[in-house]
């Protein structure tokens, strides 16, 4: 029953992974990429870790596991906004397909005066 | 708070005694503490700690939802050959106000594949959110998405 | 024990010399010279023994184990040696006090002069080949010393220098030749290797002579290197007069005399020797006759009797060491005297050109007797030493083999000599006189008794050839020959044939003086040959040294780092690639069996990320490629069961990336990009690297010389190192040594950093101001564009 | 600015990853870690909380001087050494003493020299980074 | 070459494996290309995610928990490489 | 598994190499850390690569699991990591501080000081 | 015995982790910069005593048995070397006193000095091949940082080539190194020596030796490998060019001698050639590269270049004859000009900063007037500059002479040209600093009327006080050739016989 639960835990986070992949390659800018890889990675790497913590069963190695999997739920999102916080203020160029941005109205007064 | 270390604290103690250290074990520990804990909330003076359990149990349900269902609409789009996204960057003003609040809030936001935090308000009273559909170009639709789902329920279970 | 005291006590003395001149002023030389005439006592004593045979031995072990020992022996050649040098030592230092009074390095000269005269007599006593040579090389350092006496003026320093190279080259050739020497023979001691006869037969025979004489040459200022004695009477003249005539310039002389017992005899002996002796004593006499300046008509002379010397002992034989032994003694007076006097002349009148004095016999009688008595034994003129000797000589000549051209060479330069005698010691004094730079006057004793007393014992000697030369020309010429010359020196022969050739010479000699400046003008013209003399080739020589030097600088230390990289790696792949070819049971085996997939796949990634970083143009794509590389690494450690190694890896990795964001983030990225060739070859090179290290691998993995010591480790962990982590025990237990070694250099690159940001240079202190004044002040206000980099504005607080 | 968000994670990682420092120090010696690793995460720590803080915050929260750290982890690792020296033991030889009350723990000189290495791992990374980021 | 394993998780951890590492080589495409710095970073970002899952993985192919430590730092630092390349980015802008 | 880690070594050594010769004082220290992962990975493979399991010993036991990896060269390499990581920190510092001095990247800019 | 040992690495490591912790108290790292360096000398001097009386000794660290833990070893030859480091250590400390400027000293001078002891003094002791890796790399870290100690913009160019080619050496030892655990299975030096006994010859271990010949060579500037030490020697405050100058060179040409007696002995005819050639070849291009210069520093960096072929001649001779007499009268030269060669080395640094501190310059044409107005210095100057030249009969001519002796002996007739026509273009430099510096009159305009500049009591004396020492040395190694020569060769003795070393260090084998 745990081995079958991890393998699929396993698998799937396997698939998530290969999404992170093909979606860092095909989506058209930076923050989809980010929309579609990073998020797919993390849950990935999160399924992963715990069929670790599912298949080994022991406390130690789940509480460590378990660990790591909220460091990485901890950290990712953080890391990910770090980094789409810091391309957007540089002006990292938004799809054609963006129909809205809410953020450049608000920011326009004052990137007049950088 | 405390109630909940209080249950922790007992399942360690059922699995020191049993002298079984699994997952499933100390599972064990922790139900049975905390049905302990729960009919001697009486006698202990009140807490918090059983109202909320609901709360977060619906809370964890509906964030999976949500992360099961965006997820598929973006492996759907990463996966076909056409784009479907109408993607913008959207303000939601914000009710949450602690730090705490707030980063949890944008983390879970981040963390949902097809919302990302982009930025605080100076003020921070609006997050800033880059998603990826915008249903028929309604940003308010969008907004109140956000408003109404994850952030109330992170507030429902934070307050 | 005397001897040994009679060699150091010239050195002992030398280090008090500048003290005791600051406390005796004017009297330091006379005081001084009471050592040379003390020792010259000693010398005089022992005559009578040595004389009947006998020989003063003296032997301190110095450093036996390379055979350097100071033994000494004091036998004829060396006690005719020994009292030239304490002899007119004696009288050196009485003239140079009165010669340099008032000059303020006087103490210093006093102190080299001394070193010299030590080193001379050891040269001349040593009886260890070895300490030969150290007393040989001294002799060459002092005389740079002291021809660089007047060190303001350039020509005083080349010319010091010139000297020094000249005889420190032929003394290297010297230390070489006397090695094989001891090789050959067995022995490091030359009484030994004498009495073990000669070595003409031993196969080292040949570079072992050439080697000798090579430095015997250049000592004694032979062709083709005798050009540094006449640059070197830049030296004042006690020094000329005692090192570059009486006593350094003979030790050639004397190698040849002392080691023709051993080297001598033989054919190759016979020709080199004597061949060169011929050549150079013609020649020094005809370049003699070209020069005005006294000084240096004095030193080509030299050259020219060192010549005739030299020749003589090539001949060998009875006859012929007997006259060298005999016609360097009389040398030594007639031409020590005619040094001092040219001194004098140039102390009193402020010229030293032989034609522009002149009629200075009333002015100056004592120097011109003393410089009119040597002229005339330099001359040949009976009854004076010089006669009888140049009459030896003569006779010697004439029974060497080709007789008739060696007598006729010999009587051809001794009439140039006999004029360069009446131009140096007679015509200064008769005749009319010429203005002068400064207003002619007698010297003080001191700078005419040591010529008066040399010139003196030339007129003593002839009369009286049993008051001294005799013996010491007898006891020389038996320790050269291994027995006695049974000759006496005599004024009267009868009428032998030497008797016409003297006469010869002195007609030959007026005819010469009376036509000098014809023969002058005849010269010049061949100037354009003498041009090219070894004068010119010395120069020409430093000069290509010179451009040598540059040329290898400029290949080798280009200043390009890239080439220099490219050097050691071509140097590199030749070595092992030469290695590898010479020999082929090294085995390598390529194994593609049991690869799983993930770690071929580890593979791939590692080196496309290594080619990322290669070829993208971003520099910060780059590092992020070397992050990836740097994780596929620790990924690998992860596979092979390191996950300390990993976890390592992986925090050195992110900590390395953030290093270079900081360093690299504002640096702009203006890279020049080489040529295709550069390229191609650098990539040739680079490929050529990654092969060889590629088979090191294979190999190591394939060739197991013994078994591994790691085992022991796994065992020893936990029972005795009480840990389960045998990585870190090993770490901290079993090589705890290198954690050690290792938490220093992180340490020291920690001060490294910290230093070379905070420690700046003044922006516009100039690089020779000094250190101190350049980093006088910390400053921080110089570091490059105000940027932080954790903090983009300071009013986050940290949490309370 | 830095991100609120960010400097939130922080101030809940800071202590967390402290205690993983320690950890990992303090089971090197059976597990994999030690104090390079656990130096270097400790480091990272500070690194981190530099980032979302600002240096100055860093320098104000240590209250030890970098060189001090370094060098009195140089000197407790010498000493570590040293100790059987003095025992008449080669240099560094494992002395071992075991804990009261705990069975089958030992305390030994090879972990005082571990708790060297990583004094100085802290030490040096510090002074290494922060002035760079002081530029 | 030996490809998967006898058993169900071996081959499940073999094929996640496969999956992430495949993913990695698109991930150091989108390395290479950019085009902006942020892409790259993000690049950077996912490989040290990868890297952890890849642990992950390869803990349960072959039955060593001890490697989770490896992950757990990983994750760490690949989280803090990303904050200090962002504050980069911050500073000096888009390539 | 050798072979192919061989081959990954020389690839890390030449592009070292190669990234070494160029002109450019970034690109050299790029590749002083490509030729310090070539020379820890060299020393991982040359011992002898086992798959096998960490050399820890399990609780119980007295020895690591049969098979375990070799300690020895991976105790080497955590050395040899962190003195390449010391003396990397302290070249980049120095890149860094002749860049600014220099005002260039161009290695050639620094022939004055043999001249 | 102990004790004695590692003395010589505890000493110098707790002394700098005390200037660390003084930091901010200057007057304290002083002090202990001298009185750590005399006790390392202190010790050193100890240990060879030891040594002398008692032989090859070994302790084992941690007390873990070699092969397994790492051995500390000294033979007369490193007690020698260790002896000579803490001679030039306390010369430089010394020195420094006076000379060294108070930025520099409070950016960790002392603490570097210490450490850089600490790495030579390891590598010179350990017997382990890999913790002579860790401890060149110690002494190669402080040597960064002292070269760049005041980041002044000579010093950084010089110190961008002395980093990236001293790292390069680092990376072929560090592959050697694992390449060789790889095939032998052990990095104890005795173990290995005793388990490649009977390994054939050539092959594999060729190929090793080579790259830990380019590896070695390189740190002890042999041609065509040197080009790291002109470029940087001349950059960073005297002191440290001196402590440069005598010890690090050194440090890789030790390491030359010890693998090339100790391991690769199997192939000597090819490998002892090839060190034959690279020697005559070192020594002609050093002293080449020196005539082609005219600044003081530049052309005495040249020449340490030079040196460093005589002192890795006597190896090649040695490894060529194998043993017996003549092997044992090469190789005690070499360790003879070793000793040598520092003590002179060091102390001509020495004296070109003080003429530096008075002349205002290292440039020969900006300076002179020195033996007018300063004869003790210039005396003082003739003893190293003439010993370096092999003139008898300072210490330099010992050394040559048996280097020449064993050459001649063996019918090396090439290598012994090279090695005296070497030594009269070194005689050759070394005049022309001389007629330059002293002889020559200071030219007018450098400070005003041609005057030198008085140095002060208290900064005289420390800077003369080292320089007298050490030329007095030059001058007693000279005189008493006798009892150093017999130091070096008992240290070749134990060279040669490898056995003992072996013996010393894995005990009954
Ligand atoms: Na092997
Ligand atoms: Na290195």
């Amino acid at each position: 029953m745990s081995d079958l639960l991890s393998a699929a835990l396993l698998v799937i986070g396997g698939i998530f992974m290969l999404l992170a992949g093909v979606g860092v390659l095909r989506m058209p800018d930076l923050f989809m990429r980010m929309q579609a890889a990073t998020k797919a990675a993390t849950l990935g790497a999160g399924c992963m870790l715990l069929a670790v913590a599912v298949h080994f069963g022991e406390l130690t190695v789940v509480t460590r596991a378990l660990l790591v999997t909220a460091f990485v739920f901890m950290t990712a999102p953080v890391a990910a906004h770090m980094i789409a916080r810091a391309a957007y203020s540089v002006g990292t160029p938004l799809w054609e397909g963006t129909i809205a941005d809410e953020l450049q109205s608000a920011r326009a007064p004052d990137t007049q005066e950088n | 708070m405390s109630a909940f270390l209080w249950n922790l604290a007992m399942a360690v103690a059922w699995a020191v005694a049993t002298g079984t250290f699994t997952l499933a074990n100390l599972a064990v520990g922790f139900g049975l503490s905390f049905l302990i804990l729960l009919f001697a909330q009486p006698f202990l003076g009140g807490s918090g700690y059983f109202a909320k359990v609901p709360q977060v149990i619906r809370f964890a349900m509906f964030y999976l939802w949500q992360l099961i269902l965006s997820n598929f609409r973006v492996a759907y789009d990463v996966v076909t050959l056409t784009h479907h996204m109408r993607p913008g960057v959207i303000a939601v003003p914000l009710d949450a106000q602690t730090d705490a609040e707030i980063t949890l809030l944008a983390n879970l936001i981040t963390l949902t594949p097809g919302t990302l935090s982009l930025d605080l308000s100076p003020d921070r009273r609006v997050l800033y959110v880059h998603v990826m559909y915008i249903d028929n170009g309604d940003v308010e639709e969008a907004r109140r998405q956000i408003k109404a789902g994850i952030e109330r329920r992170v507030l429902e279970v934070l307050r | 024990m005397g001897l040994l005291a009679a060699v150091l006590s010239g050195f002992a003395l030398a280090l008090f010399a500048p003290g005791l001149y600051r406390v005796a002023r004017g009297q330091t030389g006379w005081l001084l010279a009471l050592l040379p005439l003390g020792l010259a006592c000693y010398f005089v004593s022992q005559a009578s023994a040595i004389a009947s045979g006998a020989t003063i031995n003296a032997h301190f072990a110095w450093v036996p184990a390379l055979g350097v020992n100071l033994s000494f022996c004091l036998d004829g050649l060396s006690l005719l040696f020994a009292l030239l040098i304490t002899g007119i030592g004696t009288l050196v230092f009485v003239y140079a006090g009165g010669y340099l009074a008032g000059q303020p390095r006087l103490g210093r000269l006093y102190t080299f002069l001394l070193v010299f005269m030590a080193s001379m007599l050891g040269l001349v006593l040593a009886d260890n080949l070895l300490a030969l040579f150290v007393f040989w090389e001294l002799t060459s350092v002092s005389s740079y010393l002291l021809i660089g006496f007047d060190h303001e003026r350039e020509r005083a320093r080349a010319a010091a220098l010139q000297a020094l190279l000249v005889t420190g080259g032929g003394g290297l050739a010297l230390l070489a030749g006397l090695l094989l020497l001891g090789q050959a023979g067995g022995s490091w001691e030359l009484s030994t290797l004498a009495d073990n006869g000669g070595l003409g037969a031993h196969p080292l025979y040949v570079p072992c002579l050439v080697l000798v004489l090579l430095g015997a040459f250049t000592k004694s200022a032979q062709l083709p290197f005798h050009f540094w004695l006449p640059s070197a009477m830049e030296a004042p003249t006690p020094v000329s007069a005692y090192l570059h005539s009486a006593t350094m310039v003979k030790a050639g002389v004397y190698l040849l005399a002392r080691l023709s017992p051993v080297l001598g005899g033989t054919n190759l002996w016979f020709f080199a020797v004597s061949g060169v002796g011929a050549t150079t004593m013609l020649i020094g006499a005809c370049l003699a006759l070209k020069q005005t300046d006294l000084k240096r008509l004095l030193a080509y002379s030299t050259v020219s009797t060192l010549g005739m010397l030299t020749l003589l002992l090539g001949l060998g034989g009875r006859l012929a060491v007997y006259s060298a032994m005999a016609y360097l003694l009389v040398h030594a007076l007639y031409k020590g005297a005619l040094f001092l006097v040219a001194g004098a002349l140039d102390h009193a009148t402020g010229t030293r050109d032989a034609e522009r004095l002149g009629g200075l016999g009333r002015a100056m009688p004592v120097t011109g007797l003393a410089a009119g008595l040597a002229a005339l034994s330099m001359a040949g003129l009976p009854p004076f030493f010089g006669f009888s000797a140049k009459e030896l000589c003569y006779a010697a000549t004439q029974i060497a083999p080709a007789a008739a051209w060696l007598t006729a060479l010999t009587v051809l330069a001794n009439a140039l000599l006999v004029a360069v005698a009446v131009l140096v010691g007679l015509r200064p004094f008769f005749g009319k006189s010429h203005a002068t730079p400064r207003r002619a006057h007698e010297v003080p004793p001191s700078l005419w008794l040591g010529a008066l007393t040399l010139a003196v014992l030339g007129l003593v000697f002839g009369v009286r050839p049993a008051l001294g030369p005799d013996l010491l020309v007898g006891a020389a010429s038996t320790s050269v020959l291994g027995q006695s010359a049974e000759m006496r020196l005599a004024l009267w022969h009868g009428l032998t044939p030497e008797l016409a050739l003297t006469g010869i010479t002195l007609v030959g000699g007026f005819g010469a003086y009376r036509s000098r400046k014809l023969l002058r003008e005849a010269a010049s013209r061949w100037n354009v040959v003498s041009g090219w003399g070894p004068a010119g080739w010395y120069e020409l020589l430093l000069r290509g040294l010179n451009g040598l030097a540059l040329g290898q600088t400029h290949l080798l230390q280009s200043g390009y780092l890239r080439y220099y990289l490219l050097i050691i790696l071509a140097t590199t792949l030749g070595l092992a690639g030469a290695a590898f070819a010479r020999s082929g049971d090294w085995v390598a085996s390529a194994d593609w069996s049991n690869l799983h997939f993930y770690e071929a796949g580890l593979a791939a990634l590692i080196v496309m990320a290594a080619a990322v970083a290669l070829l993208v143009r971003s520099r910060l794509a780059a590092i992020a490629a070397l992050g990836v590389v740097g994780y596929g690494v620790a990924l690998v450690f992860v596979v092979f069961g390191a996950p300390d190694v990993a976890m390592t890896q992986f925090l050195v990795e992110t900590l390395t990336v953030i290093l270079f964001v900081l360093v690299f983030y504002y640096l702009p990225e203006t890279t020049v990009v080489s040529g295709v060739l550069a390229r191609a070859r650098d990539a040739v090179v680079a490929a050529a690297v990654g092969v060889l290290m590629t088979a090191l691998v294979l190999i190591a993995s394939s060739v197991q010389y013994s078994p591994s010591i790691s085992t022991y480790y796994s065992e020893q962990s936990l029972p005795a190192a009480h840990g389960r982590n045998v990585v870190n025990v090993i770490l901290v237990d079993f090589r705890a040594l290198d954690t050690l070694g290792e938490i220093t250099v992180l340490a020291i690159a920690g001060i490294g950093v910290y230093a070379l940001l905070k420690l700046r240079p003044a922006k516009n202190g100039d690089r020779d101001s000094s250190v101190a004044d350049a980093l006088g002040t910390r400053s921080n206000k110089n570091a490059g564009p105000d940027v932080q980099f954790f903090q983009a504005d300071s009013t986050v607080e940290a949490p309370k | 600015m830095t991100s609120l968000i960010l400097r939130t994670v922080t101030r809940f990682m800071l202590p967390l990853l402290l205690l993983f420092s320690l950890l990992l120090l303090l089971r090197g010696h059976n597990e994999p870690g030690g104090g390079f690793s656990g130096g270097l995460v400790a480091a990272s720590a500070f690194v981190l909380y530099g980032l979302a803080y600002g240096v100055a915050a860093v320098r104000r929260a240590l209250p030890v001087q970098m060189w001090t750290l370094t060098g009195l982890g140089l000197l407790v690792a010498v000493v570590s050494g040293v100790l059987s020296l003095l025992a008449g033991f080669p240099f560094m030889t494992g002395m071992w003493l075991p804990l009261p009350g705990f069975n089958h723990l030992m305390m030994g000189t090879p972990f005082v020299f571990d708790v060297g290495v990583y004094l100085v791992v802290v030490g040096v990374t510090l002074a290494i980074i922060f002035p760079l980021t002081e530029e | 070459m030996i490809l998967g394993g006898v058993t169900l998780l071996e081959g499940a951890a073999a094929l996640a494996m496969a999956m992430t590492g495949l993913s990695m080589f698109f991930t150091l495409w989108r390395l290479y290309r950019g085009p902006s710095l942020p892409d790259r970073v993000v690049a950077l970002d996912l490989i040290g995610t990868m890297a952890v899952g890849i642990i992950a993985a390869y803990d349960v192919l072959t039955e060593q928990p001890i490697l989770l430590d490896a992950a757990t730092v990983a994750a760490l630092v690949a989280f803090l490489g990303t904050v200090a390349f962002a504050r980069y980015v911050e500073r000096r802008g888009i390539e | 598994m050798a072979t192919v880690l061989a081959i990954v070594i020389g690839c890390l050594y030449a592009a070292g190499i190669y990234m070494m010769l160029r002109r450019s004082l970034f690109k050299l220290i790029l590749g002083l850390v490509l030729l310090s992962h070539g020379a820890n990975l060299l020393i991982f493979t040359a011992a002898g690569l086992t798959r096998a399991q960490p050399p820890i010993i399990p609780p119980g036991a007295t020895v690591p699991m049969v098979p375990a990896a070799d300690p020895l060269p991976q105790a080497l390499i955590l050395t040899a990591i962190v003195i390449g990581f010391s003396v990397l920190a302290f070249a980049l510092v120095l890149f860094h501080r002749t860049h600014q001095t220099i005002g260039s990247d161009d290695p050639d800019e620094l022939k004055v000081s043999d001249q | 015995m102990n004790v004695l040992l590692v003395l010589p690495l505890v000493l110098p490591l707790t002394t700098a982790a005390l200037s660390l912790l003084a930091w901010r108290w200057l007057v304290l790292q002083r002090v202990m910069g001298v009185a750590g360096t005399a006790a390392l000398f202190g010790s050193g001097v100890a240990l060879l005593a030891f040594v002398w009386t008692n032989g090859i000794c070994a302790t084992q660290i941690g007390s873990w048995p070699a092969p397994f833990g790492i051995t500390i070893v000294a033979d007369l030859f490193s007690a020698m070397m260790v002896v000579l480091a803490g001679l030039i250590g306390l010369a430089v400390a010394v020195y420094s006193q006076a000379s060294m400027d108070s930025p520099r000293e409070s950016f960790g001078y002392y603490p570097l000095l210490h450490t850089l002891l600490m790495g030579v003094c390891g590598a010179f002791l350990t017997g382990d091949l890999f913790n002579l890796y860790v401890w060149f790399e110690v002494m190669l870290m402080a040597s960064f940082v002292l070269l760049t100690l005041g980041g002044e913009p000579d010093q950084l160019r010089g110190a961008i080539k002395y980093v990236t080619l001293n790292l390069l050496a680092s990376a072929i030892f560090l592959a050697a190194v694992g390449i060789l655990y790889g095939v032998a299975g052990t990095l104890n030096m005795a173990d290995l020596a005793h388990k490649l006994n009977g390994v054939a010859q050539g092959g594999t271990l060729t190929v090793l030796a080579m790259l830990f010949l380019i590896a070695f060579g390189i740190k002890a500037a042999v041609f065509p490998l040197f080009f790291w030490l002109p470029a940087s020697y001349h950059t960073p405050p005297v002191a440290v060019s001196a402590v440069f100058a005598g010890l690090l060179t050194k440090v890789g040409v030790y390491a030359l001698v010890r693998v090339f007696t100790l391991l690769f002995v199997q192939d000597a005819g090819y490998t002892h050639t090839l060190i034959l050639v690279v020697a005559g070849l070192t020594m002609v291009t050093g002293v080449l590269g020196a005539a082609a210069q005219h600044d003081f520093r530049r052309i005495l960096s040249f020449h340490i270049i030079s040196q460093i072929g005589y002192m890795i001649m006597g190896l090649g001779l040695a490894g060529l004859t194998g043993s017996g007499e003549l092997a044992t009268l090469a190789l005690a030269g070499s360790v003879f000009y070793i000793a040598h060669h520092i003590i002179v080395k060091t102390n001509l640094f020495l004296l070109c900063g003080v003429t530096r501190q008075l002349c205002g310059s290292f440039e020969l044409k900006d300076m002179g007037g020195l033996y007018r107005d300063r004869p003790v210095i210039a005396m003082l100057f003739l003893i190293p500059a003439l010993s370096l030249a092999g003139m008898p009969p300072l210490s330099g001519f010992f050394a040559k002479l048996s280097l020449v002796q064993a050459g001649l002996g063996m019918g090396q007739y090439a290598i012994v040209a090279a090695a005296l026509v070497v030594g009269l273009l070194t005689l050759f430099s070394m005049s022309k600093i001389w007629a330059e510096v002293f002889w020559k009159p200071l030219p007018a305009g450098t400070d005003g009327d041609g005057k030198l500049p008085k140095l002060t009591s208290p900064q005289s004396s420390s800077l003369l006080l080292p320089i007298v020492l050490l030329a007095g040395l030059t001058v007693g190694i000279g005189l008493a050739a006798e009892p150093v020569f017999a130091l070096a060769t008992r240290a070749a003795d134990q060279l040669i016989d490898r056995q003992q070393y072996i013996q010393a260090v894995l005990g009954e084998t």
